[in-house]
């Protein structure tokens, strides 16, 4: 973990309301894909975490659905202005699980890891498919920047306006190694309920800290209380343990 | 003996900081960050005589200058603590740790207590009376001075290190609950807990806490803790240990003009996790600043 | 009626936006500024049966997200508001006012009310109990149930509007006084008044209030307003007026969730004299935001 | 009254502590010299009061002293940054009660207001002379500026290390024909015992908002009690009240 303050590069809207910010500073404290930074920004007491979605050189790319307070401060933020990030934060998605064919499954604003992660596997040779649900055309990004990386892609859109109709459990291919999966819990309790392999799920929660010092973001798993800002954000298919 | 040592209890603290129970963990976290024995002491994470998950989340809220937090004292339960937590903290911190303890009957409070009075990695208790009395009706220990004293009287007969007492600032009247603790044997207060508040999402019209409400920490409690610990450093002779928004060595320096022997640092720490180390850095110059020579020479008015 | 409109005690409001007393003096500043008739209505500056300069200056202090103030109730007595304060005023002001009351004893209360009940220009009564009795031993009536509601019984003897009584924070158990004084009659419960809060200015090391300690209000107490307001909202049957560290369209939506029928605005005032018009210009935009149609839809759950 | 966002134009450092800071936007609020404007700074919640030095179109030039965490936020603003200033605020001095020899009387930051009144009183053709005091030569500034606008001026200091010795009080011309002054209290009360004519004095008090809302500037005077920030800063002498 590292506090830097990182400069605004580039910011760019991709639909109505999700953006792609690119920030430029030290990120050396990040190490795997599915990693997540905490933003401090003005007039807000608490940081904001967001998810890493791609790192080249000493350039973070994130994105952002706007939501709120936090999230809209970021999408007025212009190049040139400067922001502490601490960097390096969660356990990450591990590629070593990942066999020959794995399987990503974001949904919304859960597909920017999947982006890193995808590259990540596809550096290691592998044979990645992404399945990308969201809403309605008007929410569909990144299917391109997937493709442009050699994944197979599916989008789906609740409301078949783009791809395939229906949720990303309508788009599974028949053969895969692994699922990583990132997305709104309803999206993960149905992944879950339909791979026919293990899986590796990066959760949400609302944080004090994002480092593990507050208890703030705790879950219960089979294998005991984890932090999901330090044990998670990612956890595996066996240690779920669905709160009703 | 530094400019900026103190005394807390009959022991000594090279700097009066002290990050306050629930938001330094066990110190893991942070003595991976930087040498954790620059602190005064720190207190660790509320601990109880049985293991406790907490509340169910979202466990915390943002808001203006503060944050709300209803984690419900999670805790791996006092018997791990001793056996896991301290042993692990023995690697990284070499002086006296202040134990954070809760508790929802007086016997459990004693129980918890006497346990870790034993260890010798402790140097005072802290003992949390904002908890709910399950005998009690679920009113919390720290609203009624018969109540609050009924804790002290319990833990002090089986202890033999200073007791601290936490008082919790959603009361009336803050001197006669500090006052109660002083004539029941405490050797110490410690305020202020949180200020019970709540969220609302505007987006689901619910309270953004699973818990409904929570308690508001950080930088917008400064005003209202500072005048607790005035009005307690006023009515009793024992120690007080102040908190309550402080995030810099300025703080610090108000806290202790308010009549603070010593003051915790926490929602601070989650902001920054190396708040504290920074405010212990910039102490001697914002004394310098301020014509202070030593921090021993403030205590009072 | 429009998307604004709502209910208080009766008495129709175009919208739920209350300057809150003492921010907003008896008016006339902000009518040089705006149309104040665009206001739901407005409380005027806390009046006693007497003419009170209040306490020394310094009064005032700057706090994180918030502000404390002393003023100690300066106003120019209840017979000059009424000979010169409201006739001024209803030049420029053509709706109901709400009169605000401070005493310390029973019958001032009492005598003050009976004569601003009198006013056609008056449409409520706010009763703040937060002051001291001075035969009460200097405790404040809003900390007691008891005499709280001895407050309420007296008012209510003497007038015939609707009696709102203003609550103070600084108490254990908010719900208990408000029940106490709908129990004894009152037409309606306001809150927050300001926390209790101190500052000391580092260079002297001495309080920087005159008054040693004042009151805390504006952003920072926001979470702790909301918290009571929906306690109470949840004890009494009566109609509750919300304010503490409201500032936005979004607080009063916030506000109004947690149960308020109305909302003063107080702080924001100062720190921006045309805060009131923006909220009540900003309000249909963010109900729009959150999907809701009127303003009366969202009282209670 | 008006609220302007001003946009820094030039900022300079006077002494160790005072800064002279010059504003751009709309002035027209400020209708007399001796009124001032009350700043909204970043993370404050409280706006900064401080004096109108000078006004030229829509130039507006404060001279402050870094005292606590507003100046100090103050003194680090650069050009081209902005802030949200009320403006035409306080009574500010009536120059026709100057006679024709008015003398102007400062102490420290208290100087500021003075300049533009010199200027007003200098165009209105009045002979106008300025006893400025400070502690020590370190902390003297503007007098080149007072006499540049043509006023006589007489610099005192505390300590003797420039110009006369001693207080505002050791250098009184004889002949004056009204008084305007500002500076700190202990100065403003000798001022008052000293001076054989009218006398316009300008007060401060901690404020809350600056335009009468509050109360919290309240002061007693003979005829009855007055806010500093709406019937003041500017109090005659025949009406102060010192309290003890
Ligand atoms: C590990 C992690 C990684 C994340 N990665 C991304 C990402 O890559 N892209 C992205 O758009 N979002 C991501 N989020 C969610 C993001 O943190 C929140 O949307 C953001 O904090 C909201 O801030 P705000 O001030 O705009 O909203 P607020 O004003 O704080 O809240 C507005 C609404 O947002 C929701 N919300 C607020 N905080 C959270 C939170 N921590 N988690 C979930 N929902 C929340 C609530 O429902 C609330 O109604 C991530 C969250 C976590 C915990
Ligand atoms: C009508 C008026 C005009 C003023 N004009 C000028 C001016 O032209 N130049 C100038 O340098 N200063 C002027 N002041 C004083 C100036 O407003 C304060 O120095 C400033 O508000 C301090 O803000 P801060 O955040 O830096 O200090 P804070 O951190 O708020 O306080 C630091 C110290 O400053 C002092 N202080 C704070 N606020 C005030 C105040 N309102 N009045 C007096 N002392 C205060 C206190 O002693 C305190 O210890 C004026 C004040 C008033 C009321
Ligand atoms: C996330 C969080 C957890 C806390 N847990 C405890 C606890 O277990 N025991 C305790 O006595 N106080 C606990 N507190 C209260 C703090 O120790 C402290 O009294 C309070 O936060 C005020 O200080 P601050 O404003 O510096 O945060 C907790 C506070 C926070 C923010
Ligand atoms: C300067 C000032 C003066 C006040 N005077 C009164 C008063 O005379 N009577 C009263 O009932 N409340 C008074 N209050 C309290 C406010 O009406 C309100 O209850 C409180 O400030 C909380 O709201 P806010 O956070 O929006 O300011 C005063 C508040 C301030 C800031
Ligand atoms: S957010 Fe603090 S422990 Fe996870
Ligand atoms: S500062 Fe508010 S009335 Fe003068």
């Amino acid at each position: 973990m590292k506090e830097e303050w990182f400069t605004v590069a580039a910011q760019r809207q991709l639909t109505d309301n999700v953006y792609e910010i690119k920030l430029t500073g030290d990120t050396s404290a990040v190490t795997r894909p599915g990693q997540f930074v905490n933003l401090r920004l003005d007039k807000l007491f608490l940081r904001r975490p967001l998810s890493v979605c791609d790192l080249e050189g000493d350039v973070l790319t994130l994105i952002y659905k706007v939501v709120g307070r936090g999230t809209e401060a970021l999408s007025r933020m212009t190049p040139g202005q400067t922001i502490p990030v601490l960097t390096g934060l969660g356990n990450g998605y591990d590629t070593a699980r990942s066999g020959t064919e794995p399987l990503l499954i974001g949904g919304g604003v859960g597909v920017p890891p999947l982006y890193l992660l995808a590259k990540s596997l596809r550096a290691e040779g592998k044979n990645v498919t992404a399945v990308l649900g969201f809403n309605t055309v008007r929410e569909v990004f990144y299917e391109k920047e997937f493709r442009a990386i050699g994944c197979k892609v599916a989008v789906t859109t609740a409301d078949g306006s783009y791809g395939i109709k229906g949720f990303v459990t309508d788009a599974l291919p028949e053969r895969y190694t692994h699922v990583y999966t990132c997305g709104p819990e309803p999206m993960l309790r149905a992944v879950y309920r339909e791979i026919h392999t293990g899986g590796s799920f990066s959760f949400e929660k609302r944080m004090g800290c994002g480092f593990g010092a507050c208890m703030g973001c705790s879950c219960k798993t089979v294998t005991g209380y984890k932090r999901i800002c330090k044990e998670g954000p990612v956890l595996q298919k066996e240690e779920i343990r669905w709160e009703d | 003996m530094g400019r900026l040592s103190v005394d807390l209890c009959g022991i000594g603290l090279d700097n009066p900081v002290i990050p306050a129970s629930g938001t330094f963990g066990y110190g893991w976290e942070f003595a991976e960050l930087y040498d954790i024995n620059i602190l005064g002491t720190f207190s660790f994470k509320g601990t109880t005589r049985e293991p406790r998950f907490g509340n169910p989340t979202p466990r915390i809220a943002d808001c203006p200058a503060g944050m709300l937090n209803a984690v419900g004292l999670q805790n791996p339960g006092v018997d791990r603590v001793i056996n896991i937590e301290l042993p692990k903290l023995a690697k990284v911190f070499h002086k006296p740790v202040m134990a954070n303890v809760s508790g929802f009957s007086v016997a459990e409070y004693a129980e918890t207590c006497a346990k870790l009075d034993a260890c010798p990695q402790v140097g005072w208790l802290e003992v949390n009376i904002s908890c709910p009395n399950v005998h009690g009706g679920g009113i919390s220990f720290g609203t009624d001075p018969a109540s609050a004293a009924s804790v002290v009287r319990e833990v002090k007969a089986v202890t033999t290190k200073p007791v601290i007492i936490k008082l919790t600032p959603n009361v009336t009247d803050i001197a006669a609950i500090a006052k109660a603790c002083e004539q029941a044997g405490a050797d110490g207060i410690s305020l202020i807990n949180t200020l019970l508040g709540m969220r609302i999402d505007l987006r689901t019209q619910k309270p953004v806490l699973a818990n409904t409400t929570g308690g508001l920490s950080g930088p917008a409690v400064f005003p209202v803790a500072l005048r607790m610990v005035w009005q307690v450093a006023h009515a009793v002779k024992i120690p007080v240990v102040g908190m309550g928004g402080v995030g810099s060595a300025e703080d610090v320096l108000e806290m202790m003009m308010a009549g603070a022997a010593a003051v915790e640092v926490g929602a601070a720490n989650l902001i920054d996790p190396w708040a504290c180390q920074k405010i212990i850095r910039d102490l001697p110059d914002a004394m310098d600043r301020y014509g202070i020579r030593e921090l021993k020479d403030l205590r009072g008015e």
